[in-house]
Parts: structure tokens; C-alpha cells; sequence
């Protein structure tokens, strides 16, 4: 059973190429069909795996299928496996069925749209690609996962292409990436000198007994992949991507730009932990770039007013709260984060989406209001989602997580945990905010219902929110340890629990946070605020504090201006003038050739005369 | 010592001749400075040249010249036009070029260690039998050159009619 | 014997497709194809040989030079040879509809080039290389000229000056080859194995293979010799950019790799570090040129001198990984490069233009076309798990040992690389659409050609190990570090 | 038999540049034929100084050869002249550029 893994990522593939190669042909309802099944069978998969696994870990706590040699030549080689262990199952989990749900409502919200086959070819690709990259056991296969997200991002975010605006920033997108990728590309290259292979585990051990820890190279190896794990994940200082990239539609946002590929950054890290033990002053980057993200979404966070603006700041934060998590190396307890935020921030995307797919694709929240009884079902959608994401406690797995991640950090370094805390008030501030704004207050008008393929996924993945936490909770409520204790075999044990002060700090800040929402929202400030044109710091916080400008400052103009220096060719230009200089040439010796006998004459004297005066006088 | 006072007439003439403006005149003085060349030649002691000189050359092909310049019906405009035509700058750069080439070759011509000493005369007799004998071959060519010459003023000269 | 069927056939076919064309217009088409195919099924066999060199021919051709006609056939020429009649059957497939004139004279031209092609990977003898160089040319620039687009006389005489004047500098090298090894042993040859191994030494030697990197490193179109490429490929017709892009650049690699490197170690060693830091130069002039231009089928040839900038550095950094790399991204880049090709022929001969400033939006109208287009882009672009990426990272990894910076530059250049192609992709097939066109997407002919070339591309970079099996003979005898 | 070589030739050489610089100055054709006539004459007269110096009759007949190649030249030449009058109604040799392609 544990040889048909292969299948999870095949399944999706092979209904991408499905519907590539039949794309035109085939009615929309099949293409959905084929779309959402293929994932689905691939989610039923991944349970049936880790349904086995629960009841018999197989030896080791991990289990290799080699697929078949990839490279080999004397110097390197690499081989194409799927390596399952607690870590890839996790994700395998969190990727095939949040997808599967993500698939379903998709039907329905991009129903009518062009390309519907497309998008749907697409989004099986962007599955296949993200498992892949999560069960490869070989750094130069996850690479090709690793691009292969990417270009599905590309492809999905500038899935309506007519709009110029959502081609940029599909590219820019892709290009902050792929810079973030270079550097991870080169990094891989020293791994694959020094170790010949780039098998995960191979190297891993290789560079314990080769490298001690502090040394040279473990710290640029981990700095370098660092990279592109922060460009993929959206953080300081390659975050500018994200907030663009929800020009894509809304389900794409909640899969890609939420619950799956934006967290490759912390896989990365997890998976590769031991590499990163060995560089301590990497952690210490980590962990200080993870608490500027916080701190920067958070900021960014209170004033935007496009939703889905809104929630790609909250992403951005709470990755950078897995980054804290894995810069105090609680490593655990970042992948619990990573899973609780994969269900409530695809829950919120896709209740956002639902909302706005009532209201012809608006997105501003100023443009909602009141929608609580208009929509009740994305109204309680969207709370249950927002309640997971400020932690409010017990309600959601989003506090169990965050709780436990936090504890983590305090034991570290309790300063991390101030800004983390600072962070959960200003979380609990601007996701109340949108909330207050969009479904209380003067109401707008609405019609419709929504179908099951809508309902199913949001009632699905509110329940999962609700519930999920209770796998991990602390000691107050149980001490249930069964998150870490699946993780324990590949991550090491779980991290012990924050005593209470500090547990109920970290449960008051949220809730000041919506109490603060609450009160500015009863004075009519979020509202003055929408109307109001902004002042020039809050448009600096709206654009993401300047990165965007200095970035096209040091980085897009100089390229632009090359571009335009070199357009012509100028080596082009310099053999030109040798052409240039011939028809020249050419034409002064055809005035010469005039006719004239006279000039004829003087010419055949003047050579004459040079001949003779050189014989004679030499 | 009759050869200075004729080199002297050959220069002359031939200087007026080269920048005469009536070309009928200038021939005429052409005329008269080849018959001091076949004095010149008559002092190197060449005969048989300077009869041939006055014969062939004076007296049938510059007078050929003449009857076809004197064709060409020359009238006041032509004069006028060779006035412009003869100008000072005109002789600049010709005059310039020439002077040079006449350095050259009298500064060659004075380097020459050829020594200087009285020629001898060269009769007629072994110019005729010299030429008859070894340079047959060269008068061959030379009628041969005539008969080419004949026929293309005569190709010429038929199509000129048509 | 066989290896003389190998250019026997297309030669013949070239020749018998010339008149065809007075009975029906398709015929000198089909005579062609046919006579590709032939070729493919004696060459595919071959393979299958015990011993390194899988094929050797050679006969006295002048024997009082010291010249024979000499032919041999190893794995890399194998791969070489194989790309050069695939490439020519779809080159001739993809100009099937086209009303073409004088449609004989342009097959033989076509068979011929194609011809000299596989003669100049097949031969052994210095002087039968600079013959087939010759034959390999000439008619290419007859179809430039003739057949070419709008400016083709200005490509033609640019194509013919500078591949003249790199053969040239071929005839001079190996003729100077030859004589030095003639004053250093008393025998005039120009037999590849008898000059392997006798390196000339000192300034003259080094003059000799300085001539022959010029001459190869013009034909591969790096920086700063690339400058006939672009206006070449550009005005060529569809099938010329093909056979150019995909099979001719190739042939300046390939002399680097079979005898600028092996026949003079030492040179070829003083000179790396310029070669390397000149195919960064090409990495990055061809990828920002690539970006700035209008004209898409520039764009692509841009592009190529940014895919040879790595050929380059893979080739002066001496070692099996980086050659093994270079072989396959010969390759890959021929069959992306070649789709590509094919892609924008289509697409002028639909929309009559090339300018990207007058596409836009073609993905509504053309969705197949455009979604190969944006595939082989992609490919092109280096994604991993299609075959250039294999090929780049191979030369990467075998570079990094060598020279780090050139390769961290190299690594870098793969971001303008990304840049270019998604500026491709958004101008030509995303963004709004400009004009109203009325125009027919891709047929089952273009789109069979297309999937092939997809899966090809695909095969190369899930399962490279048949090529990398087949070139590695080749390789480790040619006497770099493994 | 009175002079030495040098007096000849430089009267050869005087007159040659004589008609030189007349060919190389004069417009008009029929001064262009007469300045050759001149030059080819000094020639002659080079050559029958020549003779002279060495005593031998080769001198006298490469001056009847080039008497020859006057006459023949003259022949031809006048008739052009004749042509180029009925053809450009000029005898000005600049204007003579047929010879020239067209554009």
C-alpha cells in the first residue's frame, strides 16, 4: 500500500495532462470533474497512507520508494524517489485534501469563466508539483517541484490574462521568486560538489560528520537555500510579491498564496533542520527577519482595504510566525502552525471569495457592510476563520497553535515573544476590522444562494478549523500531545509548555486586540478611515513600506535602462561600422571613376610620379 | 653647332603650341617645332630620322591634323570657350606634377655614371639593313599595327556617315 | 559503409528533389521526408556497436596531402547526427503548407545543408571537416537569400561573410596545423588521430587554436561574435531558423569539443579564463538584448546566444560533468529552440507579422499555439524537469568545482533568463488583446510536431539517462578530467 | 657627334614634360592628341639620342616604330575626335563621360 504513494502525485499530473491535451474539447462540467476527482482520489490516497501509518509505522519512521535513476555520471548522480515520514505526510495531507476541497468550491466560483479547463489543468499541476516537492527525497527533485509551484503560480495568478495589471504581477510574482531561487540553486551546487548526490538524507548526514557545527560553509549552504525558502514564502525582504499575486482568483489565492506553496519556505527548513543546527547565526537570522515580517504585516495589515490585501498580509504574518517557530528551532511546533493556518486561511480566502462572488467580484471592504444576515453561511465561515487566525482562545486551532508556538519561543527568547505578542494584538486589531467592516454596520444588497460546492467546502473546513486544534493543546486544557508526538520521530520531541503567566499574556493580547476592533468600529473609525484619502505614512503601510519602490529603484530601473542602453546591439553597431566604412570607401573611389579623362590622366601620372620618385630617391 | 639654336626653337615652339588657343595656329607652330627636332635629329647624326621626320611626321600627320581641325569648322565661341578653359589655375596642379617628375628623372639623369662621350653616326644603310634582316619580324608588326589602325578609322569613319 | 549512406542519402535526395518539383509541387517535399526517414533508419542501428567508436570509414582521398576521406561515428556524433535528421524532417514538415517558391530548389538546398551537417559531425579528417564546413554553409545561404523575409539580402551577405570568414580561419588553422606537424614528425597529414596527441607548442600553436576558437565560437554566436545570428535567424524562413538555431550552432560547439580542446590542451588551457568570462558575458548580453526586443523571432535568437554563453562555459571548464552538461543542452536547446522556431513561423504566417507590440492577448484566439509557446519558453527558460535544466545544471555543477564565480555569475544569468521569457509570454499570448484577428489555431499537422517535440523536451528532463549513457564513451576519451 | 648624351636627352625630357602637363591641363581633345604627339616625339628623340651614344641603328628604328604608332594613333584618334563633334557637339574632353555608369 505504501508503494501506491506514487499515485498521489500522478493522480493530480495525470489530470493536468488530462485536460491540457483535452482542454477545448470537453464540456466544463467534465473538466471539473476531472479536476477535482483527480485530487480527490490523491486526498482518499493520502488518508488510506497515513491511516497505515498510524496503525503500523513502518521501520525507521520512514519509508523510501526509489522511482527511478535520474542522473548518474561518476561525479554525481540523483535519484528520482518519494520518501515518506512524518513531515511529507503531513503535508501530503494538508496539500491533497485542503486542495480536494479547494477543487470543489473552484467549480462553482469559476463557473462561466473562460478557460475553465485551463485553470483546472493548471491547479491539478499546481498539486502534482506541491507533492511532489514535499515527498522528494532528493534536494534536485524538490527542486523541480520547487519551480514547478512557481510556474503554476505564474500561470494561475495571471490566469485572467487580458488584464495587464494581473500579467505583472504574475511576473513579478515569478522573478522574486526565481531571484530567491538562484540563490537556493547555488547553495544546492555546493551541496552537490561536496556530497556528489543531493539525496536529502545522504547530505544531511554527510554534512554532520563533515561540517562542525558554527563552521563556514553549513552557515552558507543554510543562508543560501534560506533564500529561496523566504523568496517562496513571502518573507522579509522578498515578501513584495504576495500582496500582487491575489490578482489571481480568489480559490487560487487560498490554495497556493495561503495554504500550500508559501509555506514551502518552512518545509524547507524542517526538512532540512539538521543542516541548519549545524549554522547557528542562520537560526538567528530566521528568527530576527521572522519577527521584522510580523511586525511588517501586522503594520500593513491595519490599512489596507482590498480583503484579499488584507489576508495576504495576515499570511505573511503568520508564516513569519512558523519562521520564530523555526528560528528557536521548534521545529513541531512551526509544522502545527503550518497545518491549523493551512485550514482557517483557506477557510477565509474561500469565504472571502464566496462573498465577493455575491457582489461581482468586489474585494473592497468598504464597498461591504452588513453582510452578516445576508450571508450567514460565509459570515460564520469567515468568524470562524477570523477567530482562528487573532488565537482567540479555545475557539479555533489557531490559538492551540499559535499558543504552542509561542511557548516555544518565550522559552528561547522571551523578547521574539514580545513582538509575537505585539503581533497578536495588531492580528486580532486588522482582522476584526475587516470583519466589523464587512458583515456589521449599514447592509448592501445581495442575491443568490449558494450551491453545494460551495457550502461543502466551507462547512468542511470550519468544522476542521474548530477542531483540529485539539491535537496539540497545552497543559491546561488536557496536555493532548498528539500533533508532535506523530512529528516526534523525525523532529525530535515536543517542546515543553510556557508557564501560565505568560499562556494567559499570550491569550489576553488577542482579545484586547478585537476588543481595540470592536471599539474604533462602534466609533465609526474603520469607516472614516476607508473614506478618507490616505496620508502619506499610511500609504507608505499600504505599500508594504517602501520595498516596492526601492526595489524598482536599485533593482528594475537599472535593468531597464541596460535594456534600453543595449537594445540595438551595440557590438552590432561597431560591425557596422566596418560596413560603414567600406560603402564609404566605395563611394569616394566611384566619384573617381568619372569619365574623365583628364582625372583618368592624373591619376595614372600621380602613380607614376609616386613610383618613380620612390625608385629614385630610396 | 647648329643643334643649341635648334633644341632652343623645338622648346619655344612647342611651348606656344601647348598653350596656344587657336588650335589651326598651334599646329602650325607644332609644325615648325618638328622640323627643329629633325635638325636636332640631323646633328645626332640620324639622316635617315629627321627625313623621315619631315616627311612622315611634319609634313603627313601633323597635316592630316590640320585638315581635320580645320573640319571642325572652329568658330568665336570656341575661342571664347578655350580662353576659359586655359586659365592660370587650370596649369596649377599639371605644372606642379610635371616639375616634380622633371626633377626626378634630372636628378636621376645626373646620377648616372653613364659616361659622356661623343656619339657616332648611324647611316642610313644599317638602319635599312639592320632593319630587313634581324627586325623583320618588327616591321611585320609595324604594318600590321598601320593595317589595325586602317581598319578602325575606316570602321570608325563608316559609321560616323551613317 | 554505412556512414557513407548517411550522407550519400540525403545528398541524393537533396538532388532528386530538385527537378520534382515540374511534376507536383509536394513531390520534392515527400522525397524529401522519405529520404530523411531513410537516413534516420540506417543511422538509429548503429547504436549498437561493442566498441567506442561505434562506425569508422576512411578511403585515401588525396593521398599526396596526407587526405582521407575519413568518417567516424561515436556517441556525441550519434546524438548529433540523430538531432540534425529529426530536426531536418520537422523543418520540412513545418513549412508543408507554405506556398513556397521554387520548392525544389529550396528542398535541395535544405537536403544538402543538412547534409554537410552530418558530414562535419562524422568526419575525421581535418580537411573533409573544412569540406563539409563548406557544403554545410552554402546552401544555407541560398535559402536566406532566396527564400528568406523581408531584409534577407542584408542576413544572407552577413550570414556568408562572417561563416566565410570563420572557415576561412578553419582552412588556415588546420592547413598551419598540418605543416607544423609535418616540420615536427616528416608526415603531412590531416587525419584527427594522427594530429591527436602532437600538440604544436609555442606562440604558433597557440596562434592556430586561437583561430579556430574564433572561428567556432562565431558560428556557436557567443558574445562578442554573435552578431550575424540574430538578423540571420530573424529573415530566414521558418525551416532555415529551425535547421540555424537548432542544428548549425550546434556544429561551433561541437568543434570546440572535438578538436580546439583535444588537439591543444595546453592552449585551449591559457585561453579558459577568457572564454569562460565570455560566455558570461553571453549569458547576460543575449538575455538583456533578448528582453528589450520587439521582433519575437530576435527574441528567440537572443535567447540562443544567452543557451551558448553556458555552452561555452561548460566546454573551457574541461571536465566530464560540464561536457556530459553540454552535450544535452546541445540537445534539449535544439529541440526547445527548434519548437520555438517553428512556433513564431506559424504565428507570422498567421498574423503576417513578427512584432510583439502587434500580439497580445493571442491566447483566447490561439489557445493551443499558445500554450506551446508558453511551454517551450518555459523550457527554454531552464524549467527543471524539462531538458534544458538538466543540461544547465549539469554544466553548473561541473563548472562550480572549477571556476565558483564564473558559475555563481552563470547561475545568476538564469534570472534575465526568466525575465525574457515571461516578457515573451505576457506580450505575445497574455495581456489584452490589440486587434481583431480572424485567424485558425493549430492544426493536427503543427500540433503532432508540437507534442512530439513537447515529449522530447519532457523525456530529456525526467529521464536523461539514455543520452548521458550514450555520450559518455565519447566523453571520457576525449581525455578531460572526469 | 658634337654633343654628348645628356644634351638630347634633356631636350627629350623637356619636351616630354611639355606635353605632359599640356595632356594633364588641356580640356580640349584636339590639344589632348597634339600634347601626345609631342610626347610620343621626345621619345623618339630619346631613342635616337640613344642610338647615337652607342652607335647602333636600334635607336632610328624604335623611332620609325614609334612614327608607326603616331600615325596609327593619330588615325584612330582624329577619327573619335570627329565622332565625339557630331555626337556632344563639343570638344571638350571632360565632358566625354560616357564612359561612367548611369546612376
Amino acid at each position: 500500500m505504501m508503494r501506491d504513494i506514487w499515485l498521489v502525485p500522478a493522480l493530480p499530473l495525470a489530470g493536468a495532462v488530462l485536460l491540457g491535451l483535452l482542454g477545448g474539447k470537453i464540456p466544463a462540467r467534465l473538466a471539473a470533474v476531472i479536476g477535482a476527482s483527480s485530487v480527490g482520489l490523491a486526498a482518499a490516497l493520502a488518508i488510506r497512507i497515513a491511516l497505515l501509518w498510524f496503525a503500523a509505522p513502518p521501520p525507521g519512521d520512514a519509508f523510501l520508494l526509489p522511482l527511478w535513476t535520474w542522473i548518474t555520471l561518476p561525479k554525481f548522480s540523483a535519484v528520482v524517489g518519494l520518501l515518506i515520514d512524518p513531515v511529507s505526510l503531513v503535508l501530503i495531507l494538508v496539500i491533497s485534501v485542503i486542495g480536494f476541497f479547494i477543487h470543489l468550491f473552484s467549480a462553482e466560483y469559476m463557473e462561466g469563466e473562460n478557460g475553465y479547463a485551463r485553470y483546472f489543468a493548471y491547479l491539478n499541476l499546481f498539486v502534482a508539483s506541491m507533492l511532489l516537492l514535499v515527498l522528494a527525497n532528493d534536494l534536485l527533485v524538490m527542486f523541480v517541484g520547487w519551480e514547478g509551484v512557481g510556474v503554476c503560480s505564474y500561470l494561475l495568478v495571471g490566469f485572467w490574462f487580458e488584464e495587464e495589471n494581473n500579467g505583472e504581477a504574475a511576473q513579478k510574482s515569478f522573478i522574486v521568486t526565481r531571484v530567491a531561487d538562484i540563490a537556493m540553486l547555488i547553495g544546492i551546487l555546493i551541496l552537490a560538489l561536496r556530497f556528489g548526490t543531493l539525496d536529502i538524507s545522504t547530505v544531511l548526514h554527510g554534512a554532520v560528520s563533515a561540517w562542525p557545527p558554527g563552521s563556514f560553509w553549513p552557515a552558507v549552504v543554510a543562508g543560501l537555500l534560506l533564500v529561496g525558502g523566504l523568496g517562496k514564502s513571502a518573507q522579509v525582504p522578498l515578501q513584495t510579491w504576495l500582496p500582487d499575486a491575489m490578482a489571481g482568483p480568489t480559490p487560487v489565492s487560498a490554495l497556493i498564496h495561503a495554504a500550500t506553496m508559501v509555506t514551502a519556505g518552512v518545509y524547507l527548513v524542517v526538512r532540512l533542520h539538521v543542516l541548519f543546527l549545524l549554522a547557528p547565526a542562520v537560526l538567528h537570522g530566521i528568527a530576527l527577519g521572522a519577527a521584522l515580517t510580523v511586525l511588517l504585516a501586522a503594520c500593513a495589515g491595519l490599512v489596507q482595504s482590498d480583503i484579499k490585501r488584507v489576508l495576504a498580509y495576515s499570511t505573511m504574518g503568520q508564516i513569519g510566525y512558523m519562521f520564530l517557530g523555526l528560528g528557536v528551532g521548534a521545529w513541531g511546533a512551526a509544522m502545527f502552525h503550518l497545518a491549523s493556518h493551512a485550514i482557517f486561511k483557506a477557510l477565509l480566502f474561500l469565504s472571502s471569495g464566496a462573498v465577493s462572488m455575491r457582489l461581482h467580484h468586489e474585494q473592497n471592504i468598504f464597498a461591504m457592510g452588513g453582510l452578516r444576515t445576508k450571508l450567514p453561511l460565509a459570515f460564520a465561515a469567515f468568524l470562524v476563520g477570523a477567530l482562528c487566525l487573532a488565537a482567540v482562545p479555545v475557539v479555533g486551532c489557531g490559538f492551540f497553535s499559535k499558543e504552542f508556538l509561542l511557548g516555544a519561543v518565550w522559552a528561547q527568547n522571551p523578547l521574539l515573544w514580545g513582538v509575537g505578542i505585539l503581533g497578536a494584538f495588531l492580528t486580532g486589531v486588522y482582522i476584526f476590522r475587516a470583519v466589523f467592516t464587512v458583515f456589521f454596520g449599514a447592509s448592501v444588497d445581495v442575491s443568490g444562494a449558494y450551491g453545494v460546492r460551495v457550502i461543502l467546502p466551507l462547512t468542511v473546513l470550519a468544522l476542521a478549523a474548530l477542531g483540529f486544534g485539539w491535537l496539540q493543546t497545552p497543559d491546561f486544557l488536557g496536555g493532548a500531545n498528539i500533533f508532535s508526538n506523530v512529528l516526534a520521530p523525525a523532529l525530535g520531541g515536543a517542546a515543553t509548555d510556557a508557564s501560565w503567566p505568560v499562556a494567559l499574556i499570550g491569550m489576553a493580547a488577542p482579545l484586547a486586540g478585537i476588543g481595540l476592533a470592536y471599539a474604533l468600529h462602534q466609533n465609526g473609525f474603520w469607516r472614516r478611515q476607508g473614506a478618507a484619502s490616505p496620508g502619506l505614512f499610511v500609504r507608505f503601510l499600504q505599500g508594504g513600506m517602501g520595498f516596492d519602490a526601492l526595489y524598482r529603484a536599485i533593482f528594475v530601473k537599472p535593468f531597464l535602462w541596460t535594456v534600453r542602453v543595449l537594445k540595438d546591439d551595440p557590438v552590432d553597431q561597431v560591425f557596422q561600422l566596418l560596413q560603414r566604412a567600406a560603402v564609404g570607401l566605395h563611394k569616394r573611389l566611384r566619384e573617381e571613376q568619372n569619365g574623365k579623362l583628364r582625372r583618368y590622366a592624373g591619376w595614372m601620372m600621380a602613380g607614376s610620379l609616386a613610383t618613380i620618385l620612390a625608385v629614385v630617391f630610396s | 653647332m647648329i643643334f643649341w639654336p635648334a633644341a632652343l626653337l623645338a622648346v619655344v615652339t612647342t611651348a606656344i603650341a601647348v598653350t596656344g588657343k587657336n588650335p589651326v595656329h598651334a599646329l602650325l607652330w607644332f609644325v615648325i617645332s618638328l622640323l627643329a627636332m629633325a635638325v636636332v635629329f640631323f646633328e645626332l647624326g640620324a639622316a635617315f630620322a629627321a627625313a623621315l621626320e619631315v616627311i612622315v611626321y611634319a609634313g603627313a600627320i601633323v597635316v592630316l591634323f590640320l585638315f581635320v581641325v580645320m573640319m571642325l569648322s572652329l568658330d568665336k565661341a570656341a575661342a571664347l570657350r578655350e580662353e576659359s578653359w586655359t586659365k592660370g589655375p587650370v596649369w596649377l596642379l599639371p605644372v606642379g606634377f610635371t616639375g616634380m617628375l622633371g626633377v626626378a628623372l634630372a636628378w636621376q639623369m645626373l646620377n648616372t655614371a653613364l659616361p659622356a662621350r661623343p656619339g657616332r653616326a648611324v647611316l642610313p644603310a644599317a638602319v635599312g639593313l639592320k632593319l630587313f634582316s634581324t627586325d623583320f619580324l618588327a616591321v611585320e608588326m609595324a604594318s600590321l599595327l598601320l593595317l589595325a589602325g586602317l581598319v578602325a578609322a575606316f570602321h570608325l569613319a563608316r559609321e560616323a556617315q551613317k | 559503409m554505412s556512414l557513407c549512406l548517411l550522407l550519400a542519402i540525403p545528398l541524393l535526395g537533396g538532388c532528386l528533389a530538385w527537378p520534382a518539383d515540374r511534376l507536383h509541387p509536394h513531390l520534392p517535399r515527400i522525397i524529401s521526408l522519405l529520404a530523411l526517414a531513410a537516413t534516420l533508419a540506417v543511422a538509429l542501428p548503429m547504436l549498437h556497436g561493442t566498441s567506442f567508436w561505434l562506425a569508422d570509414f576512411s578511403v585515401p582521398w588525396i593521398p599526396a596531402f596526407g587526405m582521407s576521406f575519413h568518417l567516424g561515428l561515436d556517441g556525441m556524433s550519434w546524438l548529433l547526427t540523430v538531432l540534425t535528421i529529426v530536426l531536418g524532417m520537422f523543418s520540412i514538415v513545418v513549412s508543408w503548407r507554405e506556398n513556397v517558391e521554387k520548392i525544389g530548389f529550396f528542398h535541395a538546398n535544405l537536403m544538402w545543408s543538412l547534409a554537410g551537417t552530418i558530414g562535419v559531425f562524422l568526419a575525421l579528417d581535418l580537411f573533409l571537416f573544412f569540406y563539409f564546413w563548406e557544403l554545410m554553409l552554402v546552401p544555407m545561404v541560398f535559402i536566406i537569400a532566396i527564400w528568406g523575409h523581408e531584409d534577407r539580402r542584408i542576413a544572407a551577405i552577413k550570414f556568408f561573410l562572417f561563416t566565410q570568414g570563420s572557415g576561412l580561419l578553419i582552412l588556415i588553422g588546420i592547413l598551419g596545423l598540418a605543416f607544423l606537424h609535418q616540420r615536427a614528425t616528416g608526415v603531412l597529414t590531416f587525419g584527427y588521430f594522427a594530429l591527436l596527441g602532437h600538440e604544436p607548442g609555442g606562440a604558433a600553436g597557440f596562434l592556430i587554436m586561437l583561430g579556430l576558437f574564433i572561428a567556432f565560437v562565431v558560428k556557436l554566436a557567443a558574445f562578442p561574435a554573435h552578431v550575424w545570428l540574430p538578423v540571420t535567424h530573424t529573415q530566414a524562413p521558418t525551416a532555415g531558423s529551425v535547421i540555424l538555431a537548432s542544428i548549425l550552432l550546434k556544429t561551433g560547439a561541437y568543434g570546440l569539443l572535438r578538436f580546439v580542446v583535444p588537439l591543444f590542451p595546453t592552449a585551449s588551457h591559457t585561453l579558459a579564463p577568457i572564454a569562460l568570462w565570455l560566455g558570461v558575458a553571453s549569458i547576460f548580453y543575449g538575455a538583456v538584448l533578448a528582453y528589450g526586443q520587439n521582433d519575437f523571432k530576435r527574441l528567440i535568437a537572443y535567447t540562443s546566444i544567452s543557451h551558448m554563453g553556458f555552452v561555452l562555459i561548460g566546454v573551457f571548464v574541461c571536465n566530464a560533468l560540464a561536457w556530459q552538461g553540454v552535450v544535452f543542452l546541445l540537445i534539449a536547446h535544439g529541440v526547445s529552440t527548434g519548437a520555438l522556431f517553428i512556433i513564431v513561423g506559424a504565428l507570422q504566417q498567421r498574423l503576417h507579422t513578427r512584432e510583439l507590440s502587434r500580439m497580445g492577448g493571442l491566447w483566447g484566439d490561439l489557445p493551443k499555439l499558445s500554450s506551446f509557446g508558453a511551454f517551450f519558453v518555459l523550457a527554454a527558460m531552464g524549467l527543471p524537469g524539462l531538458g534544458n535544466f538538466v543540461g544547465e545544471f549539469l554544466i553548473l555543477r561541473g563548472a562550480y568545482g572549477a571556476a565558483p564565480l564564473i558559475t555563481i555569475l552563470a547561475a545568476i544569468g538564469l534570472v534575465p533568463a526568466a525575465l525574457y521569457s515571461l516578457i515573451a509570454i505576457q506580450r505575445a499570448f497574455h495581456g489584452p488583446v490589440r486587434e481583431a484577428r480572424a485567424i485558425a489555431d493549430f492544426g493536427w499537422r503543427e500540433n503532432a510536431m508540437m507534442l512530439a517535440l513537447a515529449a522530447a523536451i519532457i523525456w530529456l528532463g525526467v529521464y536523461p539517462q539514455p543520452v548521458l549513457d550514450v555520450a559518455a564513451p565519447s566523453i571520457s576519451a576525449m581525455g578531460v578530467t572526469p | 657627334m658634337i654633343v654628348s648624351w645628356q644634351a638630347p636627352a634633356s631636350l627629350a625630357l623637356i619636351l616630354f614634360l611639355l606635353g605632359l602637363a599640356a595632356l594633364l591641363a588641356r580640356r580640349n581633345l584636339v590639344f589632348v592628341l597634339m600634347s601626345v604627339e609631342i610626347m610620343l616625339n621626345a621619345a623618339g628623340l630619346l631613342f635616337i639620342a640613344a642610338g647615337m651614344r652607342w652607335g647602333t641603328p636600334d635607336g632610328q628604328i624604335m623611332f620609325i616604330a614609334v612614327l608607326n604608332l603616331a600615325g596609327a594613333e593619330l588615325a584612330v584618334g582624329l577619327i573619335l575626335l570627329l565622332r565625339l563633334r557630331g555626337r556632344l557637339t563639343t570638344l571638350d574632353g571632360d565632358a566625354a563621360v560616357l564612359l561612367r555608369d548611369s546612376s
